[in-house]
């Protein structure tokens, strides 16, 4: 066991914390800090950023454009961004559909897109769910029907996040109704501009929008925009589920926050006492952290499996399980230390206000907002029932 | 002992339902609740022609309740709608005005709104702390997440007096800096900002009037998230048994089942401790069960939000599932007059006196 | 709503309280009190003193020789006795055996057998679960098989409760293979002496000798003791899961289990301060005073609708899961109260030992011990079952 | 980084969990842990010559481990057979007598059997607090539940010195009281009570010294609850393929699906904290990690225990069954050197300094 890192990990460490000093601007770390919403420009700005180092497709290897790092270094990289308060990448394009057209695209499909998205002419988003099939893929029920050399898609896709700024969507669609209910999906791209679509926001809990119902009606596509086989549709989302969903414990993300919550109890005071000397408050945060720092290992110890393996293995599942709860426990302890004051809406607020600190006047925004991470990607329950099956062999 | 509600709340509690089921419902609830001035005067002066005000108050003062049931039977079918109008305020003025020996009627018929400002920034559920201080028939000092705040004519105060105690105050809301802003749960409420305002006494030492107000309240809060729970609870059932996935109601599967049997169980422990704490009301440790109340609703209440999310599942994450809307009341009234973790402290202090 | 005692009421739990005062002997109060076996003398003489004054069946009417009492006044009895430390009724007879003879014996089996449970004279236990059928009381296989006017049975049953002080057993068995499961099932009334019977002790994890397992080997019972007709057995089984469990939810245990545990935090000392006095301590007794509170209004609703509506709903399963939980938790926290101390194993320790308050010797034992409520008598698990079909309809 | 046990330290656990499986299975466990002395002096010789006490100290003190992970891979295997034998001790003595300069070879080779004497019946886990005095050579005091103190021949004591400080002394079992007796969840520990018992002084001023020992022995207990929740979880997943119930076994009801998931997330969360605190052994922010381990593993150890019980049914309510032993070993050593609530409070001080 060493659990220290090696000298060429330590200099990469190095070289992102250097990046992240000279090229995060300060007001998209002040937003995320913030937890503010960012707009199509201010992702679009460090995806940009990103490129130019040649950093956006984490996952790719160094032949199509990405810098072909191991899994250690996209953790090391994706922890620094988060801890840095850099906005994630969005990651339909580099991490969900860069992956899997490297992986079963077409030379073609490959040398059309691929650089796209390096470049970030498009901005892809994804159509998977359906209104009658969240975590049950298989019964989706858009179809593609193949006429000459078109396919004609009807249909409608759900839960499309940041559709609203994309120009491409890549779709599970069905191709066929025979045999089990997996075996007659496909997978397809299709450009947004194609006439008979239609995205309609869907307004979240918390009242922000950041996903879409998307409805197909005659919606002609070339057959070339096919990715694979027809029918290796789900071949190819089991794949992007098991192989790609990098960060999926989102450490990064409650390690940051974390300080945040630190610093915030020791701002809050609650009659003449900092909330970081209440032992009740405190007790919950040393819980919060020594969760974490646990789920740290177990995703390093994961991630050194896989990297030996070649795959990760269902533990991912744990990942996402263990690293959603602690993601929520964080912004459910955030707003309750403001107390009262955390329900003000952000948007009716007078200027100055004061009544919380002004980086957490979304927490309870960003707490509502954090259930969703439970419910999709396969719910909980869904991940539950994998490593059943899968791990405990039940 | 019997646990019966008494044919007169029963009837009020049916009216009241009625009336908010055909004239509050989800949507118009919705644009009232998050956009200013998060209220509806017309159906608040219906809520106050119905007796929902009245309902709060004893004879003695003018109305035709004011026991501990009588808040609960309100404020279980105010929460059964998700009402964001500021009633919450009427139960927690009217034992403040009758301690001051002072006139409920406007109070009680509606027309006049009060905000009951006690809370400050840094002491947002504990009396002692108050910092905003009283001098001279002035104020000065700031409260902090007044319900009901933006649209209050007057305001009741907690304010240090010169010998250090806290006294109660009535300060014309005109005289007052008013910060109003929306809730993320529905409803209304605002920063008040006293600068030398002038304010008129009422009690001179009021902790006990003010702890009694507290009391009422929070009692009140534990009734609405019943009704709140309630409904939450049948729109689960229904979820769960419509439905589908992997062919079959979601409703089938083992895991969602002893889930939502579990909630069930937490619901009706939490409807039999407000029960309690309303039963209480009258006596010597009326505050320990009202802390008792609160600690477990709080618990239960977000327990209830949180996990019926995560069984509807996406819908529930939507602005147009009315589930999403009670989540979001369920979640934040812990954060109102003392959240769970105030309460179970408070009755955490009382075992270290008894050795 | 009145929560209060009516007069009536208040009159009769005076009467309990007097009658406590005046015939509890102190020495079986002090071993409840500090959690230690008694024996079977003990338990006798407690059931005598009861049956003396006409209280040991205390769900019969008064024709039978019971007082008569309604759920309020079984519930205040059942109370009144926790608090002050009497031995619990061992119900196997009294609250069991005695309301089904009532309810389904021939007028024969009521003469023969009801006097001599109050009398005392009986001792019964229970033959309902099978090493294969736990909490699956339908796939049960002791087989009883009608030979002239005798049954002859063959098979095992186990968790047989204070077996070793028994001389009669009540036990389902099977006399029917046809139809569904439940179908097939009898009831029988089986004297211990009879050949065939070995009753063999099972260890309890803590070290204990409460329960046992009974073989039955070609054992010939006269048919006159089948209760009710031959396999109805399942209608007596649900009757008396429904109607005759009184004081499912423990609350009075609680009660005197929690005033036990204020009492211990008030006397234990740590790093110079009384446990109650300690915030993260005193607030976990504040919580389960809280649950406790809430569960006895809780069992107090459904034994007021029960009594109306002539039968307790489902909802008792209800007072089942909660009123285990709420004993477990009083049990952990005074176990957790002692320290490492708590470790310390009864019947090892040196006289005097001082390790920790005398009357609390035996915390941990009984916490191990106390694990099987949510076990047996239909675990929670089944509980939760029950209810999300009948109360809930999922 | 990389996280795979070295051939050394893997070659000796395998060699451990051989020998333990073939010389100290359940039966002979249970008939050495429950019965004075609680301890088997021929397996116990068998131990020491096989390495595993010197695995627990270093080559300079001579012995060949003494790292957080030899440590970790000794109890671990303990742990699994749920070894009763008070290797314990031996881990938190090494630690002392280095830091006091003394010879450790006695200890090593198993032929001279010490106890660890820190907590008090009233100050069980923290340092400050200690009642326990020394004065001109003798100490007066009592030393509470001292695992291994029935059988050892030399106690290291902690106790407060003349200036106030906490030294670390020897005493000869011989001149103390001792008063042995076994534990519910196996093994045996005493009473020691001091009474101007002859002791000498081994450093003067041992809060370091000794906090490192307690440091290693929570480590230790960590990796022993590792080792038993493996073996837990294999019981329990033997149990729910092959228990029947309703017609199917009952691992394919999907809430014991659920549950299991559940606890195999949190015993690899428990793993990891270990691995981590094992780490950091020689850092200076070694205690703040073993705290975070020990918090950790004691509040999955009892959900292990607890739940595995609930799981397994009434089977695992009687002694026959050995998941019975492992569940009670698996709840009382969360009160050992320090129990969750203990190490999470400690944690929690943390972060009132950092202002």
């Amino acid at each position: 066991m060493d659990l220290s890192c090696s000298p060429a990990e330590q200099a990469f460490q190095g070289q992102v914390r250097a990046f992240l000093r000279d090229n995060l601007p300060e007001d998209l770390a002040g937003k995320v800090r913030g937890n503010r919403p960012l707009s199509r420009e201010d992702m679009d700005r460090w995806h940009r950023i990103l490129s130019r180092q040649g950093w956006l497709g984490v996952t790719w290897p160094k032949a199509f454009g990405g810098p072909g790092w191991g899994a250690v270094e996209r953790h090391i990289f994706e922890e620094e961004c988060a801890l840095a308060c850099a906005p994630r990448i969005v990651p339909f394009g580099p991490n969900m559909l860069g992956p899997v057209l490297i992986k079963f695209g077409s030379p073609a499909q490959q040398e059309a897109y691929l650089p796209r998205i390096l470049s970030c002419e498009d901005w892809w988003c994804q159509g998977y769910s359906e209104p009658g099939a969240g975590s049950d893929l298989a019964s989706l029920k858009t179809k593609a029907v193949r006429e000459g050399d078109h396919y004609v898609i009807n249909g409608q896709k759900t839960w499309t996040t940041l559709g609203q700024y994309a120009n491409r969507i890549f779709c599970l669609v069905r191709t066929s109704w025979e045999g089990k209910p997996q075996q007659g999906i496909s997978f397809i791209l299709v450009d947004l501009d194609t006439p008979g679509i239609e995205m309609r926001p869907i307004r979240l809990i918390e009242g922000g929008h950041e996903v879409n119902e998307v409805f197909f009606t005659d919606v002609r596509v070339p057959a070339e925009n096919l990715v694979g086989e027809e029918n290796m549709g789900w071949t190819i989302a089991k794949y992007l589920l098991l192989h790609e969903r990098t960060n999926i414990a989102g450490i990064g993300f409650s390690m940051q926050a974390f300080e945040a919550l630190k610093k915030l109890a020791q701002e809050v005071t609650r009659d003449g006492k900092p909330l970081s000397e209440a032992e009740w408050f405190a007790t919950r945060l040393a819980q919060i952290e020594t969760d974490l720092a646990a789920l740290r290992i177990t995703n390093l110890r994961m991630l050194s499996k896989a990297d030996k393996t070649g795959a990760p293995g269902p533990e991912s599942s744990m990942l996402k399980i263990k690293g959603t709860l602690i993601r929520q426990a964080l912004t459910d302890l955030s707003r309750r230390a403001l107390g009262p004051g955390a329900a003000a809406l952000p948007g009716t607020l007078p200027d100055n206000l004061g009544l919380v600190p002004p980086e957490h006047e979304h927490d309870a925004a960003v707490y509502f907002n954090m259930r969703k991470i439970s419910v999709y990607g396969g719910s909980n329950e869904i991940q539950r029932n994998i490593l059943a099956k899968t791990l405990l062999e039940l | 002992m019997q646990f019966e509600m008494s044919d007169d709340r029963q009837m009020l509690q049916d009216m009241l339902r009625r009336y908010l089921s055909e004239n509050y419902d989800i949507l118009h609830r919705n644009a009232v609740a998050y956009a200013a001035p998060f209220h509806d005067p017309d159906r608040w002066r219906a809520l106050a022609e119905l007796g929902v005000l009245q309902a709060l108050a004893p004879e003695a003062a003018g109305g035709f309740g004011g026991e501990g049931f009588d808040i609960a039977a309100v404020f279980e079918a105010l929460g059964g709608a998700l009402c964001p109008e500021p009633v919450l305020p009427v139960a927690m003025a009217a034992p403040l005005l009758m301690a001051a020996g002072s006139d409920l009627e406007t109070l009680l018929d509606g027309t006049r709104r009060y905000g009951v400002a006690i809370g400050e920034a840094e002491a947002p559920y504990s009396l002692s702390g108050r910092r905003a201080s009283h001098e001279k028939g002035r104020l000065t000092g700031r409260k902090s997440v007044v319900y009901g705040g933006g649209i209050a004519e007057s305001l009741l105060v907690a304010a240090r007096h010169e010998g250090g105690g806290i006294g109660l105050y009535e300060v014309d809301a005109a005289d007052a800096q008013i910060l109003p802003y929306g809730m993320i749960d529905g409803g209304g409420a605002a920063e008040v900002v006293l600068e030398q305002t002038p304010a008129t006494c009422l009690i001179e030492d009021a902790e006990a009037a003010l702890q009694e107000a507290l009391d009422f309240g929070a009692l009140a809060l534990c009734a609405e998230a019943v009704g709140a729970m309630d409904a939450v609870q049948a729109m689960l059932l229904e979820y769960l048994k419509t439905r589908r996935q992997f062919g079959v109601p979601i409703g089938k599967f083992q895991v969602l089942q002893h889930r939502a049997v579990d909630l069930a169980v937490e619901i009706e422990q939490a409807r039999s401790i407000t029960i309690l704490a309303a039963s209480r009301m009258k006596e010597p440790d009326r505050s320990r069960h009202v802390a008792m109340a609160k600690a477990l609703i709080g618990q239960v209440a977000v327990l209830v939000a949180e996990e019926a999310i995560q069984m509807h599942g996406g819908i529930a994450m939507t602005w147009e599932a009315p589930v999403s809307h009670y989540a979001k009341r369920l979640v934040m009234l812990d954060a109102q007059l003392g959240d769970r973790d105030h309460h179970l402290r408070r009755l955490a202090a009382g075992y270290a006196n008894q050795g």
